[in-house]
């Protein structure tokens, strides 16, 4: 069970989207015991602390965390200047379900796009392309989405009526997003 | 659209496999699999019958896509009358399979559904495997700002800033205590030992005008002793000392420091 | 520099969010030749391969991408609490037809279907499987499709070559259509 076990840790520590807590990890894998857990996360460590590896396995903020080794920061400051867009793919597929079906909840995003977008709807937010427009009455009050005024901006829409087909949608996210983070 | 199947094994029941045909040519190359039949030699009276039947159960079950299915079995019924018509004399000329009609597309459409099972059978991203699907901002430390040494020039400039800001401030001279440069010097060393680091300012603070001369005197001296080391972000920003821990520090070029 | 070649790509490949193609490694990599490059990658992918690891390194779509390991799919369900995304057996075969015969129009799609497929093209299209390549110069322009890149990274292919051909499709006799039925 315990190379299983680190390799299963590894997937989902390479999947997650913030600080990963034993309690999760325990959570998602029935049947190891904490104890298991938090010595297989320890080996991994030791495994990453190699000088072969591109990764460090790090406790932050209550969890563990794969991030890159602070020494290749040069190669990843290259890396994401010639990184054509900023936005992921799967950032992109979400923002234009929101553009396109706003307003629109969590719920229905995850249904059609069939994943979790917690993480992604935070980084949109963040981003300052969406923003919560009102709350929808219904048992525990979920959180309908929109576009900003920063959308239309960044995509140079006069309005919503505006926006492009879907599939032009997609062909021209690529270049302008490109020319936003230029001057952004 | 789910087929039926008639279910044969005797006992009079009759199942509906919710299993759904594609389409005309998916119940044709079922029949086929059905009867283990050599698709290139289809016994077309009995695959007709059956397509009829099937067509008609379809029907039975209201269910609203037979309309798709009926130009096929006009396609069956016709082969099927042709096939009755005697074979041409003509001693050269071999006449055509009427089959031929329905042998290439359900060949080719055989051939395609291979083709999708074999991919449905790939590893699936989102399905079998999965990566990770958020933008990697988090996963490295927001970048650290690039230090620089600063040049005499700079130390001069910052320190004439100091000293542009403390005319203002009243100082009470007589609870203050005059040092010498030697203990100034011990005095910077030991607050850089408590604190790794120190703002630039931060040595200045509450002074007298006196006092400011010697702290600064005090800052190059240990500078010329290679035991502090003062630097600002590339772009020029807050100064910051330093203890020096270690011979060769990690800074740039400092061919320009004091 | 190998080890650290090694562990630089790696770190790439963990933050990168596309599989990344050999030239932008060596764009990223001063000093780096490609060969140099390629033989670290395939190190790695070795590395990889040992069963203590969560993740593969696979080649698809033109570049490299750290992809889970197929046998964690059940506790990656379980951490993302959302059912992975699925495709109807029509929208399989659908796509079976347009990846072996593009560019194809939709009318030799129905032809060799059988039925009518709008509908299936549409969301085939939504989910960036599909694409249009171009237009037919006959009356009424009809449309020509063609699978996408995003197609290439769904079904791990390098690219279209990696399909085998229809014709090693041929020794179809009842037999062998029979076993087919049996396991679809």
């Amino acid at each position: 069970m315990t190379t299983q076990l680190k390799a299963i840790i590894e997937c989902l520590l390479y999947l997650a989207e913030e600080p990963l807590p034993v309690k999760r990890l325990r959570e998602t894998i029935p049947g190891a015991e904490t104890r298991e857990i938090v010595s297989a996360v320890e080996e991994l460590q030791q495994d990453y602390e190699s000088e072969s590896r591109g990764m460090e396995l790090r406790e932050v903020a209550g969890g563990y965390q794969l991030r890159s080794r602070p020494e290749f920061k040069d190669y990843i400051k290259r890396f994401r200047r010639v990184e054509p867009s900023r936005l992921s793919r799967a950032a992109m597929e979400t923002l234009a379900i929101i553009a396109y079906k706003q307003p629109i909840l969590k719920s229905e995003v995850e249904r059609l796009r069939g994943v979790e977008v917690g993480g992604i709807l935070r980084t949109l937010m963040e981003k300052g392309l969406i923003r919560v427009v009102g709350r929808k009455n219904l048992p525990g009050r979920p959180i309908i989405y929109g576009t900003t005024k920063k959308f239309l901006g960044v995509f140079e829409l006069k309005d919503l009526s505006e926006l492009p087909t879907l599939e032009e949608f997609t062909q021209i996210t690529g270049e302008t997003l490109h020319a936003y983070r230029e001057d952004s | 659209m789910p087929p039926a199947t008639n279910d044969a094994s005797g006992d009079g029941s009759f199942s509906v496999r919710l299993e759904p045909f594609e389409g005309p040519l998916d119940l044709l190359l079922f029949l086929v699999r059905k009867n283990e039949l050599d698709i290139y030699d289809i016994p077309i009276a009995r695959v007709t019958k059956q397509y009829l039947e099937y067509i008609d159960l379809i029907r039975t079950l209201n269910l609203d896509q037979a309309g798709d299915f009926l130009a096929m079995a006009a396609t069956l019924v016709h082969i099927k009358s042709r096939m009755l018509l005697p074979e041409p004399a003509g001693p050269e000329e071999e006449a055509e399979d009427p089959r031929q009609e329905i042998i290439q597309p359900l060949l080719e459409y055989a051939r395609l559904k291979e083709a999708a099972a074999l991919l449905e059978k790939r590893h699936l991203l989102d399905r079998d495997v999965f990566t990770r699907d958020f933008v990697s901002d988090e996963l490295f430390d927001p970048e650290e700002e690039e230090l620089v040494r600063v040049s005499l020039f700079d130390l001069l400039s910052a320190f004439k800033e100091v000293i542009a800001h403390s005319t203002g401030k009243v100082l009470l001279a007589l609870d203050r205590f005059e040092c010498t440069l030697e203990e100034k010097v011990s005095d910077i060393l030991e607050r850089l030992g408590r604190s790794r680091n120190l703002l630039f300012t931060e040595l200045f603070t509450d002074l007298h005008r006196r006092e400011l001369v010697v702290t600064f005197l005090a800052i190059l001296e240990l500078l010329k002793l290679n035991l502090i080391q003062v630097v600002q972000p590339a772009q020029g920003g807050i100064m910051r000392v330093y203890l020096v821990t270690q011979p060769s520090p990690a800074y740039g070029s400092d061919d320009n420091t004091t």
